[in-house]
């Protein structure tokens, strides 16, 4: 008889890791429809040039490091990431601008690190924070929602413009540049405008914070939610960060309504919701410890507020993300569990 | 250290144990300076010349110093030549002595040159201290000149930009822009940019000294070819 | 009286498979040519064989004496002739060798004269009923295999509050106590009583997972046949709660610190086998010779086998009905816990509660060669019963880094395999675990050795310089004699000489107190 | 003996001290006004690239004098006002204002307006805006800084002076206004003070010069 | 009050010493490989520095410029810094043998720390007050000591990760400390300046 | 200029004098950490580190004439311990001493020996018993595996046998994991 002699366990519950990227996949799918409908096609397009890159850069690394391409291409993990920068850039970006922040976000952020596993940084927001510095135009000239532009854009257009920068005819290049209203806020606000007035003034803020990016937001936290059920994430880090943004956001809101935005606008706009279940709950770059996991994203919810409110950047998840991940390593150290049997501090 | 080669010293200096490269050493005023070809070029210069002098110094004195004053006298030496260069540098290239500011001081406090003086001046005789000064100093100055280009090329796409200040205004015309309309990948001249430019700049060195062990190893052909192994689950 | 139940933390919900060798009663194994009884079937010192080859040997008997406190002696499981004592195939993870005594059966199956049952164990006291079960061999049969008399022991002015019987059986395909607690419940209790009464323990509870409810009633049945006061508890299904400790915080409340023993907090758990096994030894003079075994998995006859100590897996193999061209692996123990055989040519022995036999079809396993990297995704921390970390002892044990996995304790694991269970790349986290204790152990071995070599060393130096100063001194004295012919002050030439001698050995001793200086190390 | 070890010990250290800051104190006799004059020139370079040479015949670096105004200088502290004459007569005024609402903070400004009112040209001395974005007001990187040119309160109405998107005369870059708008804003005031104070500024006796020596 | 806080929040977060300003790296590439050499590390150097920017102060507004000898600025404060530390280094191993040896022999590298130095001469050249110059020291002091910390327990964690062969060791903690100073970038701006 | 070289002078000396006076008041002596580095090494005392034995190696470390991989008994294991206690960077092992050592003793073939105790004299740790003239044997307990005495020998009689393998001393095996494998 020939027999395998593997150590034990001998059994496995057939959980995948390859399941669980897509299960995050899945989740993002509510928000990009919504995205599509109030912004465009622009956001598809993103989508398909970084996954070809990111697959592309994927590739040759593993190659360049001798690994094996089948099992690690088809984790979906560089997809993941690929998708969820496509997220964080606007639409109808430059195809170059795509293609830089993916090259490091795969190449730099994750393969010199050994790939998968074992980077420190999220890679993502290496790749996003990149382009961001490098080529702040570019990054912070975001669509407006169509029904503000009056412009459609069609899945060709988006094309053409984001491989050749020309746009189909008839469309008014002015009428689909414009900032954030993260961006916008904080702008006028430097410039000594009050809230309600700043708000009062532009349609781009919608119901309740910034037209399309509130149900957009919203479509997040469905996702989100749909990822805790499943236990593909924690929910601690989410909770933490949603909640310590609100409760800062709230404070300074009741202080002084005419400087600083409700906590409803800081949890509806930019990025806090896919930052908050898809981004700062990236397993990589996180804590692991439940304690860890709640420090990391009340960390987080923090600095998100201080960058927002008085930094020079008007959104801060990505760079929030990012600082926490250099405090994950010390926070994982600091906080482990309590053994079973064992005092808390021994 | 009695058997070292003026060949042995240059190898160390340039290559094998280049300051910047593998002693990571006086890395402030490398980064710091390095956005641009002629900065680098220009602070380069004046490390060399100060490892020079304080070298040669030490070595002369090397047998008068006692332990407990050892670094403040060596510390001490290397401050005077460096405030006399600055004073050089602030009378006859101004404007270069502005743009490397606080960084002409902080030579004295560029480590490799203390460390110079600590571990091969304080014990050899002034020939040989004055070469390991000037090869020392030269490699610091490549890798310095090499990063300065490599970050001015890809923020600005231009190389030797400024060269005036270095070499006067008849100089401009040293300024090579590569490509006209480039905008400019302004990661490689922000902080960021200065360590991962680096970074790769050492990686590059262990990769042409991987393959060149390689291709040792293959004329060899050693029975044993695998190079170290910290972790055996990548062999 | 409603016991209120805890719950600790972590632990999986596992597949059972349990029905398939519940199907059958209890088989008797056929008793074998030949049985192969390694020396240690325990944890502790193995012990030394009292017999010699070519000795006749009855059912019973012992042939191998306990060689500590933490031993067990070995009985012959039937009647025959010792053949050999040498080195054979043990059950072990290694698939090494081990010293064993090797039996010719003779199918008499004649029973020794020592069976001197105890009527009432009420009769003898503790310490006399601990002699017996020690001299029976008997050990825990939960798996471990630790002494039971030790187990039975109480330290100084220690109580016993709660002496529990662990019936909870939580790893799937297993069910050698399950079907024991159905058929053989009153031999349970009465050994349960026993252990009660060894112990002066105050109460007894006995913990079975609540998809054993036959078990259970048939327990119930017995207590009140007995009419003792024992109470059976239900205790959710889940892995591993019939891990000791976690046994006990479920039913007590009670964490157990790591490297303490339960009895620190008055708690003692036994096996129900075990508890069987006294019963046996005490009641019917029977030492621990055959335990029931689970043999199921891909098999024409999945069944609980009574098997005699020293039959060979191939055998009991065999009579369950194995069809050996589509076999996997061989699992000696359960699914979570247990090691794979590399050949069939092994003894069973005293802990071998279950052989489980794989194929592709039936029992289908994961190659875990195929596995990914971890990603730190936590799930393996979800489940660990000791709310360890898990992805951070891999990160550590997997980079070799001794000392940081030891600062995530990584001497607490229980090596339950719930992390490697669920991690979602397939890690064999646990092998990583085991590695990683081995080379600890061997490292702090070889520390050992090595201080050990460093005093000879140092020792030796020591002799060869007296050596060397004595010789000198003899040279000395005797150019001293020499000299002194020819010159008068030649005494005090002497007294100098020997002064820079005094001078010199206490130099000698300054620095070997003070081991920074560099002579100290000597040259040869 | 112990004190002796410590007296040597000093002494050494003294000793390397004379050795070196004689060294260092002959250099600087020697370079001392070589350095004078080179910083001078260097700020008479940047001076005359706004005020040419041939159109002053007077020492822009002594003629010079501070003045206070928070409001349109924007800046608490002393601004320090250049003036170049030819022959006596007044021909520009050269201010240090700062624009305080950049981007990135307060943006330092050299203003030089002509004794009749119209810009002679602005340059960026020091700002702190976002590299790539705000920083093509610096006249290596793009000529909007030459786009004042010329202008003065009367080419322009006070309207005028803003950006485009505020319904002015100045270009705005493309997703960065705030910065043109802080500079727009801190030279029209300089203007305005300029308009104010024209004869005082003029007037007023330069201030000692030797008292600062670098900065 | 907020003037100091801001000099404190300008010095450890917005305008870091090492991984903005890059003064600082030698040791901060040096002694980051193990968690606790770094603290011990971020310890002396935030004694060391506080100390001397404060020393260097005294000397600067009692010594230099009174006698008008601001050109022996470098040479007095370094000095000043070497005697400072070899002091400590004499001290300390002397007292806390347990210290000196987590510390090594990076203590006598304190000396030649340019964060020590450019301490020293930054004071001076921002024309800080008594009180400026302390926090001022004491706030670069703590964004080095932050950084070393966090940055040594990133490397412990990469140490043992997969890298590739050319990049290990230095590069790779080169390129850590790249996307530190990345994420750092995100303070820009909390300090208008 | 004279008031500079005055005023940097005193400073200079009272710096001098303070220095002087620590080098004194906190004088140290001993070095702690060459018996942390002669901890780690394996202590087989067999001289292939070209020092006479552990300690003076360790000396060398400490003093930083000898590098931290020219141990081959302690192979890559002591190597990354001593690169751990001393803050550097690991350095390769030569390539001839690349695998982890297989533990050996020596053992010596009792019919051939002669009795010559030229073996005895070799052995550092005194690990071998024995008188003139008589058969010698090796304590297996303490012997360090060194094969110092194997050149000794006259007539070839000591040869070197892996350490056996029990239950009791069986280490698990290093997984393998075919997505980290190269080859
Ligand atoms: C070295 C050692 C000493 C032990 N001593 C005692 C003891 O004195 N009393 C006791 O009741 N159990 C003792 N035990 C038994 C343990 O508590 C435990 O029951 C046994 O290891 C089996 O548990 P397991 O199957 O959960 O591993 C000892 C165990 C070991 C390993
Ligand atoms: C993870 C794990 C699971 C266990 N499961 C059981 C079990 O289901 N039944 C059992 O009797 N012992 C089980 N044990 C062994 C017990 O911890 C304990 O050793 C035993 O109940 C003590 O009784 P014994 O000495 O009579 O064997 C398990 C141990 C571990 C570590
Ligand atoms: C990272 C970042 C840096 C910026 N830097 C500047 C800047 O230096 N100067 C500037 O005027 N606007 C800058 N902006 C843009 C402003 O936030 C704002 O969007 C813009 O000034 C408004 O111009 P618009 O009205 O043309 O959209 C920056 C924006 C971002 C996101
Ligand atoms: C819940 C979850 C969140 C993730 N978030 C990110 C992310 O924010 N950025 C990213 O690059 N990868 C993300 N990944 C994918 C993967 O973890 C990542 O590529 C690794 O960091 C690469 O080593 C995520 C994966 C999961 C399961
Ligand atoms: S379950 Fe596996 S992948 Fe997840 S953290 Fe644990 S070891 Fe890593
Ligand atoms: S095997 Fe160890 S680490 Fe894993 S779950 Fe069990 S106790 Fe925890
Ligand atoms: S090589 Fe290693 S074991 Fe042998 S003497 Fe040297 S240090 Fe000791
Ligand atoms: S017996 Fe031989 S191998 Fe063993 S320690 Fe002695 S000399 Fe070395
Ligand atoms: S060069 Fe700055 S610390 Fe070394």
């Amino acid at each position: 008889m020939q027999l395998n002699t593997p150590s034990s366990p001998h059994i496995h519950s057939g959980d995948q890791l390859s399941q669980l990227m897509q299960r995050v996949l899945w989740a993002l799918l509510p928000a990009i429809t919504l995205y599509v409908v109030f912004f465009g096609w622009g956001i598809i397009v993103n989508i398909l040039i970084a996954v070809l890159a990111a697959l592309t850069f994927e590739a040759i690394a593993l190659r360049l490091r001798k690994r094996p391409l089948g099992s690690n291409l088809g984790d979906f993990s560089a997809v993941l990431t690929a998708v969820l920068l496509a997220l964080a850039l606007p639409p109808l970006a430059p195809w170059w601008l795509l293609v830089v922040a993916v090259f490091f976000a795969i190449v730099f952020a994750k393969h010199l690190y050994g790939g998968l596993g074992f980077n420190p940084f999220n890679p993502a927001m290496i790749g996003y924070v990149v382009v961001l510095i490098s080529f702040p135009r570019e990054v912070t000239t975001w669509l407006p929602p169509e029904a503000i532009s009056g412009e459609s854009i069609s899945f060709v257009g988006a094309l053409s413009a984001t491989l050749t920068g020309t746009l189909a005819n008839g469309i008014n290049p002015d009428a689909i540049s414009m900032a954030t209203p993260l961006d916008h806020l904080k702008t006028q606000l430097t410039q000594n405008h009050v809230i309600s007035e700043i708000i009062h003034d532009n349609t781009i803020f919608g119901q309740l914070a910034g037209s399309g990016w509130e149900w957009i937001n919203l479509a997040f936290l469905v996702g989100g939610c749909w990822l805790i059920y499943k236990k593909v994430i924690h929910w601690h880090i989410p909770v933490a960060m949603l909640a310590s943004l609100a409760l800062i956001a709230g404070v300074f809101w009741l202080i002084d309504s005419e400087r600083y935005a409700s906590p409803l606008f800081h949890l509806l706009s930019g990025g806090a919701m896919l930052g908050a279940f898809f981004i700062a709950t990236d397993p990589v770059t996180a804590s692991t410890t439940n304690r860890g996991r709640i420090l990391f994203g009340i960390g987080i919810g923090i600095l998100v507020y201080i960058i927002r409110s008085w930094g020079g950047y008007p959104e801060g998840v990505a760079f929030a993300v990012l600082l926490m991940n250099m405090l994950a390593p010390t926070l994982d150290y600091y906080t482990q569990p309590r053994v079973f049997g064992r005092g808390r501090n021994s | 250290m009695s058997n070292t080669s003026y060949r042995d010293i240059a190898e160390q200096g340039l290559w094998q144990n280049n300051v910047a490269f593998v002693q990571l050493l006086g890395l402030c005023p490398l980064l710091a300076v390095s956005n641009n070809t002629i900065n680098g070029l220009g602070l380069g210069l004046a490390t060399l010349l100060v490892l020079l002098c304080s070298n040669l110094t030490v070595s002369l004195i090397r047998y008068w110093v006692r332990p407990e004053v050892r670094v403040p006298v060596f510390v001490m030496i290397i401050a005077s030549f460096v405030t006399a260069i600055d004073l050089l540098m602030s009378a006859f290239m101004h404007d270069l002595h502005k743009i490397l500011g606080i960084f002409i001081p902080l030579i004295v406090t560029n480590c490799a040159i203390i460390a110079r003086a600590e571990a091969f001046a304080s014990k050899n005789s002034p020939g040989y201290a004055l070469w390991d000064g000037l090869m020392m100093g030269l490699g610091f100055m490549a890798v310095l000149v090499v990063l300065g280009a490599l970050r001015e090329l890809l923020g600005q796409g231009t190389l030797f930009d400024q060269a005036h200040l270095m070499f006067g205004s008849g100089a401009a015309w040293l300024t090579i822009t590569l490509f006209d309309d480039y905008q400019g990948f302004l990661l490689a001249i922000l902080p960021p940019g200065a360590f991962i430019g680096l970074g790769l700049l050492i990686a590059a060195k262990n990769w042409l000294d991987q393959s060149k062990r390689k291709r040792t190893e293959a004329t060899l052909a050693t029975s044993n070819p695998d190079p170290l192994r910290l972790h055996p689950d990548q062999s | 009286m409603i016991r209120q139940l805890f719950q600790y933390k972590g632990g999986v919900k596992l597949p059972e498979h349990k029905q398939q060798s519940t199907r059958l009663p209890i088989q008797k194994a056929a008793l074998p040519q030949r049985l192969t009884l390694p020396l240690q079937q325990h944890i502790g010192t193995p012990s030394t064989p009292i017999v010699e080859v070519g000795d006749s040997v009855l059912k019973g008997q012992m042939i191998a004496k306990a060689a500590s406190l933490i031993s067990a002696p070995v009985h012959a499981p039937t009647s025959g002739r010792v053949i050999e004592i040498g080195e054979y195939a043990i059950p072990h993870p290694s698939g090494l060798k081990a010293p064993c005594i090797v039996i010719e059966t003779d199918g008499n199956d004649a029973w020794c004269d020592h069976r001197k049952p105890v009527g009432d164990c009420h009769d003898y006291s503790p310490d006399q009923i601990r002699d017996y079960i020690r001299n029976a061999g008997v050990v825990g049969l939960g798996g471990a295999g630790f002494p039971s008399f030790l187990k039975l022991t109480l330290g100084n002015d220690r109580v016993v509050e709660t002496l529990i019987l662990n019936g909870a059986e939580c790893e799937p395909y297993i069910t050698c106590d399950d079907i024991l607690m159905r058929e053989r419940p009153l031999e349970i209790i009465k050994g349960l009583m026993i252990m009660k009464h060894a112990l002066v323990a105050k109460n007894c509870v006995i913990g079975i997972e609540d998809n054993k409810p036959e078990a259970a009633a048939a327990l119930r049945g017995a207590i009140k046949e007995l009419a003792v006061e024992v109470e059976v508890i239900e205790v959710p299904t889940r892995y591993p709660t019939g891990g000791e400790k976690q046994l006990i915080k479920i039913l007590t409340g009670k964490e157990i610190p790591p490297k303490a023993l339960p009895i620190e907090k008055r708690v003692v758990v036994h096996n129900v086998g075990t508890a069987a096994a006294v019963y046996r030894a005490i009641c019917l003079g029977e030492p621990l010779i055959s335990r029931i075994t689970t043999v199921t998995g891909a098999l024409k006859k999945p069944a609980n086998y009574e098997i005699p100590f020293g039959i060979s897996a191939a055998e009991l193999l065999a009579q369950a009905g194995v069809e050996e061209s589509s076999v996997e692996r061989i699992i000696h123990g359960g699914p979570m816990m247990g090691f794979s055989l590399n050949s069939v040519e092994i003894p069973l022995i005293k802990t071998s509660n279950c052989l489980l036999v794989t194929d592709k079809k039936t029992v289908p396993l994961l190659d875990k060669q195929q596995a990914h990297a971890c990603i730190r995704c936590g799930s393996c921390a979800d489940v660990c019963p000791i709310n360890l970390l898990p992805q951070q002892l891999y990160w550590h044990s997997r980079a070799k880094d001794f000392d940081k996995v030891q600062d995530y304790n990584l001497f607490d694991c229980i090596e339950c395999g719930c992390c490697d269970y669920v991690c979602p790349s397939q890690i064999p986290l646990v092998q990583y675990f085991r590695f990683a204790k081995t080379s600890i152990w061997q490292a702090e071995q070889e520390k050992k050795q090595a201080e050990l070599a460093k005093e000879r060393h140092q020792f030796r130096q020591l002799r060869i310089e007296r050596e060397k100063a004595e010789k000198k001194a003899r040279h000395k004295a005797k150019a001293a004699k020499v000299a002194a012919n020819n010159s008068e002050n030649s005494d005090k030439k002497q007294a100098i000489e020997d002064a820079m001698a005094r001078v010199k050995a206490k130099k000698q001793q300054a620095a070997e107190a003070s081991p920074e200086k560099p002579e100290s190390g000597g040259n040869t | 003996m112990i004190v002796r070890q410590i007296l040597i010990t000093g002494a050494i250290l003294g000793g390397f001290a004379i050795i070196g800051s004689t060294l260092v104190a002959v250099t600087y006799e020697a370079t001392e006004e070589r350095i004078e004059q080179a910083h001078r020139e260097a700020l008479l370079r940047s001076l005359h690239e706004l005020v040419p040479h041939e159109r002053c015949d007077n020492d822009l670096y002594h003629d010079v004098i501070e003045v206070t105004d928070k409001a349109l200088l924007g800046s608490h502290k002393p601004t320090r006002v250049y003036r170049a004459r030819k022959s006596g007569e007044p021909v520009a005024a050269l201010f240090t204002s700062i624009a305080p609402n950049g981007y990135g903070g307060a943006i330092k400004l050299l203003v030089a307006i002509n004794y009749d009112g119209s810009l002679a040209g602005v340059r960026v001395l020091q700002h702190h805006e976002t590299p790539g974005l705000g920083d093509d007001i610096e006249a290596q990187r793009s000529d909007w800084i030459l786009s004042f040119n010329n202008h003065s309160l009367s080419t322009l109405s006070s309207e005028q002076w803003r950006v485009e998107k505020d319904g002015g005369v100045f270009d705005q870059f493309t997703g960065a206004t705030i910065t043109p708008r802080a500079i727009v804003k801190a030279v029209h005031h300089t203007l305005k003070y300029f308009q104010q104070h024209r004869e005082m500024i003029f007037n007023t006796p330069s201030m000692p010069r030797e008292v600062e020596s670098r900065e | 009050m907020t003037e100091y806080l801001l000099i404190l929040v300008s010095t450890v977060l917005v305008n870091n010493f090492v991984l903005v300003k890059f003064l600082g790296l030698c040791p901060f590439m040096g002694v980051s490989r193990k968690l606790e050499t770094a603290t011990g590390m971020a310890l002396a150097t935030t004694f060391v520095l506080t100390l001397s920017s404060v020393c260097s102060y005294l000397i600067n507004t009692y010594l230099l410029i009174p006698f008008g000898l601001e050109f022996l600025r470098t040479i007095a404060f370094i000095l000043v810094i070497a005697a400072l530390v070899q002091f400590t280094e004499m001290v300390v191993h002397k007292t806390s043998p347990l210290l000196y040896q987590v510390l090594g022999i990076f203590l006598p590298l304190i000396t030649t720390n340019c964060a020590v130095l450019g301490v020293a001469l930054l004071i001076i050249q921002e024309e800080m007050t008594f009180l400026q110059s302390a926090i001022y020291g004491f706030g670069a002091a703590v964004g080095f000591s932050l950084v070393l910390i966090l940055f040594s327990a990133i490397r412990e964690r990469i140490a043992v990760a997969d890298v590739p062969e050319i990049f290990r060791g230095a590069p790779i903690a080169l390129i850590t400390a790249g996307f530190m100073s990345l994420a750092f970038m995100g303070f820009s701006g909390l300090v208008k300046g | 200029m004279l008031t500079a070289i005055i005023i940097l002078t005193l400073l200079a000396t009272v710096f001098g004098l303070i220095l002087g006076y620590a080098a004194i008041r906190f004088k140290v002596e001993g070095d702690p950490i060459v018996d942390q580095i002669d901890n780690v090494l394996p202590q087989t005392q067999c001289g292939q580190c070209s020092y006479p034995g552990c300690r003076p190696y360790a000396e060398a470390i400490a003093s930083g004439e000898a590098n931290i991989n020219q141990c081959p008994p302690g192979g890559e294991a002591t190597m990354l311990a001593l690169a751990d206690l001393l803050g550097v960077d690991p350095q390769p092992l030569g390539t001839e001493h690349e695998a982890e050592p297989e533990a050996t003793v020596a053992f010596i073939i009792e019919d051939t020996c002669i009795g010559c105790t030229l073996c005895i004299q070799a052995c550092p740790v005194d690990a071998i018993l024995g008188a003139a003239k008589q058969m010698h044997t090796v304590i297996e307990s303490e012997c360090t595996g060194c094969e110092l005495c194997i050149p000794p020998c006259p007539v070839d009689c000591i040869v070197m046998q892996p350490v056996k393998q029990t239950a009791q001393n069986w280490k698990w095996p290093y997984p393998i994991h075919t997505l980290e494998a190269r080859k």
